[in-house]
């Protein structure tokens, strides 16, 4: 998580450490029907960043005096494996991962149409197979695709993809070497269909302008993602690399 | 594990209609506009013993913030400058919604916003807290105590921790031959360097109104909120989407607006609390 | 916390470190209705030692199986403040912040009338917020003045008051330093309207004798302390350096 | 977090009413006066392997403490002594009312009555403790393990505190250059250094009667308690008023008066047990 | 723990450190009606090694919804109290008193007539008095005492001993000493009387060939404990020394 | 403390008879036979930020293992070897009967038996893990973590682990002057030294008969079980039987050489995916 000294992120031809332009995207895989278990399942990765996604529900709740009587209870845990870190993560959740799993169920409370399901619950189960940077909404893509994949009603699919600042520069998708020497990282989640950012974060500093332009490279690049998610949910499996 | 809280007050439907149409006429129960803030009040210096401390009332919020300063290690990657910690307590004694325990994903939540505007503006000067290079720096915990719940926790602890950490002294020290530092609190003589004030503002969207600064009531009918980190030059330098519900990109860039407004008044309070107006 | 070496805590005229004579109390300034959500609440000092008490109740109790057929039940929580004391108070309850719960809870529990309400809890949240010897007892009279400002119905007031024995005399209302290089400190809390002590203990050693007179030393001073407290509730804010 | 116990043995009013008539008589029904303790067996020695232990029965309760020593730092403020901790155990098998996980209150007031007890008077030397002052001491560890719960685990568990200490060899150890030191527990020459002894008599006040050692039964209807501490020469060295309910001025300072005496029954016990009568 | 250097474990005619032939057990001591609280209790040793256990039950459980309709829930804590061992054991469960507390639990889950007792619980409580080597098969041993002298109705008595390899040969109820340096150790525990085996586990490196040994070694000495369990029963105490 | 578990799924009396009338006629709902495990997939590499990885398919069972090394300190008694941990995370997205939290005792079984089967065999080289001997060594983090639970989660973890291992490459690393070890993680060249392979058998009795490796439906109507680690010569190196119920002395016997064969099976798979037969 060190912040790389004397490292030239952007050269002087615009292009990114691995080669990427500003507003490129890392390859994005999604696959549906990943586990055997769980209600719903998938695995979404972002360049080196693997998301393993699991839905259960609508289920009774653990325990009974949490049910709602007029909606669904979500659940929502956002976890990485030990040897999803470049040092060992103790699996005892962090206060980092405490705060996220917040900011990833907050983004689907609006989504999810729990008035369906009263005194149920659904869990939303997010493993980070793998960290390089945007765990949080590549978690928020693959827990999109786990709840379609399960057949839990949704207002629309969701997506997510961070914006950073490096070098004075905005650019899509940061990863692990970016975001250390970053000067901004402004995680988003947006439901394209409906129009609704539903998962907003930035971690630095920006201009006004900044803001608004990198948003808009977010919401955009989030178009294509729910597009994949679309292709997905028909196909399977889908690869960026592979298009 | 986030779980949809299931203790939450329930707030009748006349009550949201109330509050809502008073909206609709620019009004808001506690008779202000949608974009002020409730009355700040800013005290510093409230805990005599501690190295900083500030206590703020916003309407009927109030947070306790107390900075305690130690000697300890850096960390591995930045072995020249200090450390700061942030940590918030929802103690029972400020609401009925709060227990006893461990704080909770809304404690952390507060905790790790408010770190962060903090840490990536670096407000307070981290190179200036290193004693000895690589081995000793000065661990600077900040540590808020809310203990009156009525709405937006972020903005009055963000502004008792920012007027807190500009009350802050370092106590005297002395370095021993072995390399060991003996505190001296009972002499605190240097101020703590802050680089940079920071402060948020919390906009609630309520039906399609964006308010500044909701008192316990809005928050709990609001569809979502939004917490800007602004600094005095007007950058953004932080943000919270906190709660459940959705915005639009519009609305997002209003708040966004509407909050940098606001942010003068809180930043006129800490400037007349600690007289260190810039 | 370490003993003062060397320091004489008490001088040639018989005077305590702070000018104070040994059956003198430090200022007490004594405040209710200080919250606003809490049914009652008080702050109260004893010189730098200050406490904030809040009192919720009788409601129902968090969690259904407590509840008592017979009587109310009493939840009392003694916490410090992690910056109320010189180096920073983790914010995990210490076994000692532990036991003095326990010793404050059975102070009130004889008090309050908790048989006029059954099936439910009164809960007593203390906060240091700053400590400088004394907390307990300290905490003891806050308690009793939220209890009252919330209306809880109580035999007697009560107030605390701790008796220290240094360089071979009793003193009244020890502070941390005195604590610190003391022979004994012995905490008391008494009910002068009917003539009980609801907490007692001692730490350190005392002759029969000094036992006795100490305990004397406290009960008279817990009288003028109760007054004050009669005084608190009338005027909301009363301080014994004003008078 | 402090709770009136919600899970404790209700004892019928009848019960109550026979114990009250007895003591009316001056008689209670384990057979014995108002003044005096049950019957107290100590043995020393019984755990071979640690490097001190006792067991005491004081009627049908029983608890066994077992001392084991070990190398450690100092604290900072007392870097010539040795450090005791002392914690207790209230093991489900002792009894209905006791349940598996970590101490809770009572334990812990258990421990923290009789560790004040031992530390205020210096009972320990804890200078003779230091190996390598201010780097290396002894560590003391105490544990209080209650087998069977039949009433005033205080009593009974000072007692074998103090009877294990009394029984506790410390190990041979051998210092490196290095500094360090290697410890050989097989051999135990060293016996540790007391000061002073200390024992606690727990008194109950059942309606207008104060009786000694009380035991489950009798806790149980108490209206509440007193445990004092005193050294041989009578001196009193620590008290706990434990259990709701409240005093006069005149119970206590007779119930210390009692205990003064009572407490005599009890060192002769331990002299008796340890053979070391000074 | 470590393992000792140089030292021959069994010397030239055969005996081990303490003497004993390789089939033989230390001395055992076994009584019952220990405790007054519990309904059940046995006090078993096998050298130095100490164990304690208590019985309690046929009870309502704890938590009601533990209640198994139409069994009784059987709980069961092996513990070690901090001065058993060498070193100062922390009280708090390590993961090795989890996991033996779950094979001790199985070894009576097939033996206790649970189907008598729907919706109560049985709890075994066995505390470690002092470590020496063979606790989870003493422990065994205990708990099937004071699960009799308990009056809990069992299809057969257990009794459990471990078997251990040293210097290539098996050697029967090893203690910490040959447990230290030993080649494997294999805890076995059996109910003679209805010839099966309830606890099984093997630590170390055996042969087909040794395995079957050293199994038939350690059914053999645990038909000779259950017999002693037996007598146990009648005389309240036994002791293999004095016999 | 255990608990019987209270939340297990109940099977209908119609699938165990199911059950067992298909093993009369040496069958099972999987259509295999009694000895021969479900299909094995093992993949190693799967995770490349990692030291070593491996995911291993036992039918619908899916186990991922991953393997992370860091530098610390040797035990005492062991200064001149590293350190292996084995930690197994019963993740809540692998099954509805597990929950989020601490690992409970099936986890803590689970990662018990794996690491004692590489322990006792000294199937990793410790000795090879010293890199300052008896101050700075390899420590070596095994964590299994459960992706998908049709029953028989022993072997599917303990093939993942041993493959996971083989497949570990040890970080490039700088020794300061300070004696300081810098890890290069970016570059891993040296491959983790494996003396030893191991692998267990998990054998499930229901009713009278063995069946290896059962799968979830098996598991749960299985009267007990017995898990037995086997090296490539066919040495017994572990046993555990796991689960309520009892074996007859045959029956354990019987199941010891019905596992040798059956896990000549796992370890061709285990070559195929290493690439490392010997």
């Amino acid at each position: 998580m060190g912040k790389a000294v004397g490292v030239k992120l952007i050269d002087e031809y615009g292009r990114r450490h691995d080669g990427r332009l500003p507003d490129q995207m890392r390859p994005v895989r999604m696959r549906i029907n990943v586990l055997e278990n769980a209600d719903g399942s998938a695995l979404v990765e972002y360049g080196r960043t693997r998301i393993l996604a699991a839905v259960y529900g609508p289920r009774e709740p653990v325990q009974k005096f949490m049910a709602l009587p007029d909606r669904a209870l979500l659940r929502v845990r956002y976890h990485m494996a030990p040897f999803s870190t470049e040092e060992r993560k103790s699996p005892a959740p962090s206060r980092r991962e405490i705060e996220l799993s917040k900011v990833i169920r907050e983004a689907f409370e609006d989504i999810i149409l729990v008035k369906y399901f009263p005194r149920t619950a659904i869990d939303i189960f997010l493993e980070v197979l793998q960290a390089d940077g945007g765990t949080r909404t590549a978690a928020v893509t693959a827990a999109s695709l786990a709840l379609a994949n399960a057949g839990i009603p949704m207002k629309a699919l969701v997506a997510g993809v961070a914006v950073g600042k490096i070098e004075g520069q905005l650019v899509l998708d940061v990863d692990e070497i970016e975001d250390g020497s970053g000067e901004a990282d402004m995680p988003v989640a947006y439901a394209p269909d409906i129009e609704k950012i539903t998962l907003f974060q930035l971690n630095g500093v920006l201009t006004r302008e900044e803001l608004e332009k990198g948003l808009d490279m977010a919401l955009s690049a989030i178009r294509e993602l729910v597009e994949l998610e679309k292709r997905t949910l028909k196909e399977e499996y889908v690869s960026t690399e592979e298009v | 594990m986030s779980l949809t809280p299931f203790k939450v007050p329930i707030v009748p439907e006349l009550r949201k209609s109330t509050i809502l149409s008073l909206l609709a006429k620019g009004l808001r129960t506690s008779e202000r506009d949608l974009v002020t803030p409730r009355i700040v009040k800013v005290k510093t210096g409230v805990i005599e013993r501690a190295e900083g401390s500030a206590q703020v009332e916003l309407g009927n919020t109030k947070v306790l913030v107390g900075v305690k300063t130690d000697v300890g290690a850096p960390f591995r990657d930045t072995p020249d400058e200090g450390v700061i910690t942030v940590n918030a307590e929802l103690v029972p004694l400020a609401s009925p919604l709060f227990e006893p325990g461990p704080p909770d994903e809304n404690a952390i939540e507060l905790a790790r916003v408010i770190d962060r505007s903090i840490r990536e503006t670096n407000a307070v000067d981290r190179k200036s807290l290193a004693i000895i290079p690589g081995s000793k720096v000065w661990v600077i915990h900040v540590d808020i105590y809310v203990l009156d719940h009525d709405g937006n926790l972020f903005d009055a602890s963000m502004l008792a921790t920012m007027a807190a950490l500009m009350n802050t002294m370092l106590p005297d020290y002395e370095e021993l031959e072995t390399g060991e530092i003996i505190l001296d609190r009972s002499k605190k003589t240097t101020p703590l360097k802050i680089n940079k004030k920071v402060l948020t503002v919390n906009i609630a969207k309520i039906g399609d109104y964006l308010v500044v600064d909701p008192d316990l009531d809005e928050e709990t009918v609001a569809d979502t909120r939004i917490v800007v980190a602004y600094d005095e030059e007007g950058n953004i330098v932080g943000i919270q989407k906190s709660g459940p519900g959705a915005m639009s990109r519009e609305e997002v860039l209003k708040a966004v607006d509407i909050g940098r407004e606001a942010v003068k008044i809180y930043f006129k309070s800490l400037e007349e609390a600690t007289g260190r107006a810039e």
